[in-house]
């Protein structure tokens, strides 16, 4: 409750004011606002991330929530409200099982290249599909591989984070365990030395079970 | 060869059961590795408890029935049945010591976590499609008034430029006017016809200083007009009609009418 | 309170699911929606009326108010806040040394018409120039000369006293106040073979010097 503290030091009508001001800008933005943006407006030395702890808690349970993409922050519809608001408009197209997979493998292997991408798929990634990401504002290029050919990189937008709902890239679905199985690890140890850092991760079992099909059948 | 176009929406058909019954529509497949992880699925056991052996003959098998009925496929999808033919062989023979390759076992488990991050990656792409989404499940304000951001010049002049332009303006200007226009002066003509004039009233030595216009009383035209008083003495000295006294280094200057020889 | 009693017929965490449900309607809407509107996405008979009553209650005192517009609702920040929602950034700009000239002729000859600015700088002036001195707060017009065609007069503001610390136009300094401080002796340099007639000082020989003219030799 350091939040509240923080707030406690101003006299409370004029804490009221300053939750009203960044209400009101964040209702009025037309996309996430970072801390710097809404600090900027408001008066100085205002402590922001309190406030927006307060609000944030304040809309919790109304059908309007604050949520936090990247550092940003921004309004929107409690998710549980989708069925009333879902759009009858036709759903933007649907994007292919290529196109998910690369958006996948870059938004957890980031900052990864075309050549890695395709490693993981097995399979050569056609031109559209990078585009198509990133004509959708997900995937940006990061820069470049330090390794021969300096090959570009890609890597996830905030517009990625804010249209999937995610605080921050640490959020992103499942993410824990594949770090716990190593399976985000670079993507040449996985492939490379897969069979090493198999048994350090002390999944042997699974190494004698093939050696048993191999016998077995 | 690549994958399919972005937007198509996969209706591939998944081989069924064990594999015998494999319904052939190659076209349905990302790749060899789709193939493998579609026909693993199929095992329908945990990717971790796979056998890689089995799999890679149900691989063969569907190459194989691809060929017999002549479909076209992609070179990736011979590489990998040429690879698994060779790693099934590996698996089957009695184990060597070779340090040199990996054994059949390392390579069999290469394999399998290839696939078992593939499979990884497709299970988050579904999990983060099954968000709520942005624009379809959770929305954002619909008519923002939107934040204006005004850019405002502002110029940075400071008072000390603003003095040293115009000084240096004026210099510039006050340069262009000294060259045109003449100098404040007490004209040497008029001192001459002054002091000629006043010379004969007296016969005494007189200051020089006396003899300035009593009506000049500007300071700078009064210095003119002395200077052009003391010229006009030494001219009418130089022509013998008048005589020049100082009594000592910057004392009064006397002037007196010299009577003509 | 007729409204609250209409609400309260309901169970509680119904009327609070309702509200929510008008609520996130209300903000996701990109116009402003009729009560028929909002009813006819919401459970059959529910007093709308009643809870639109309450919403507007509820967002009285926030940064953002649910308002009436004819049969219409929707949610509006604050009037009182509109000013956050423009956010003036001060760019700096270099001036040119035009405009800065000008300046300094308005500043020292003022009230001064564009013609006699051009005079004395000796070139004609570009529309531009004083606009960006009005733009910048410096420059007003302060009237008009009783001369033919009645030409406008410039002067300076009170913003350009504050600008340059100027307690009044008394303040700015003489030409030879100017040379005094050794401001001017780079131009000096410059000048120099100009002229001996540099060492008169400025302001006053020009006036001697038209008196000369007059009283002839």
């Amino acid at each position: 409750m350091t939040v509240r503290h923080d707030i406690d030091h101003e006299p409370e009508e004029m804490a009221d004011e300053h939750l009203r001001m960044i209400e009101a800008l964040l209702f009025a933005a037309s996309e996430p606002l970072a801390v710097e943006e809404i600090a900027a407006r408001l008066p100085a030395g205002l402590p922001v991330d309190a406030y927006l702890a307060r609000l944030e808690e304040d809309y919790r349970s109304r059908g309007v929530n604050l949520v936090r993409t990247g550092e940003r922050y921004m309004f929107r519809t409690a998710p549980d409200l989708a069925f009333l608001l879902r759009r009858e408009v036709e759903e933007p197209r649907k994007l292919s099982r290529a196109a998910v997979e690369t958006l996948a493998i870059i938004a957890y292997h980031q900052p990864v290249t075309r050549a890695e991408i395709e490693e993981i798929r097995g399979v050569g990634l056609s031109k559209g599909t990078l585009d198509v990401l990133m004509a959708a504002g997900w995937v940006r290029i990061c820069g470049r591989k330090r390794t021969p050919g300096r090959p570009l990189t890609y890597g996830t937008t905030d517009d990625f984070l804010a249209h999937f709902g995610l605080p921050s890239l640490d959020d992103l679905p499942g993410i824990d365990e594949l770090k716990a199985t190593g399976m985000l690890d670079g993507i040449d140890d996985l492939f490379a030395e897969a069979g090493a850092g198999m048994n350090a991760d002390g999944e042997t079992s699974v190494s004698t079970e093939d050696e048993d099909d191999a016998t077995g059948s | 060869m690549t994958d399919r176009d972005p937007f198509t929406d996969d209706d591939r058909q998944v081989p069924a059961g064990d594999g015998s019954a494999l319904l052939l529509d190659i076209d349905g497949f990302e790749g060899p590795l789709d193939l493998l992880l579609e026909l693993a699925r199929a095992q329908k056991v945990d990717l971790l408890r796979i056998s890689i052996l089995a799999l890679s003959e149900q691989y063969l098998a569907f190459i194989a029935e691809a060929r017999r009925l002549r479909l076209e496929l992609a070179a990736d999808y011979l590489v990998m049945a040429a690879w698994l033919a060779y790693l099934k062989s590996r698996l089957l023979l009695p184990k060597e010591e070779d340090k040199e390759e990996p054994s059949a076992e390392e390579l069999a488990q290469r394999l399998q976590i290839r696939l078992r991050h593939l499979a990884a990656m497709r299970e988050a792409g579904a999990a983060l499609m099954a968000r709520d989404r942005l624009g379809r499940d959770v929305f954002g304000r619909g008519a923002p008034e939107g934040l204006a951001l005004e850019k405002r010049p502002v110029y940075d002049v400071t008072l000390y430029e603003l003095l040293r332009v115009y000084g240096a303006f004026r210099m510039r200007s006050s340069v262009t006017s000294l060259t045109i226009r003449r100098r404040p002066i007490y004209a040497l003509d008029a001192a001459l016809r002054r002091l000629g004039a006043l010379l004969d009233t007296s016969l005494n030595w007189t200051q020089l200083r006396a003899y300035l216009p009593p009506e000049i009383g500007d300071p700078a035209m009064r210095r003119s007009a002395l200077a052009s008083l003391f010229a006009a003495s030494l001219e009418l000295a130089r022509t013998g009609r008048a005589e020049l006294r100082q009594m000592e280094t910057f004392g009064p200057l006397y002037v007196r009418r010299r009577e003509a020889k």
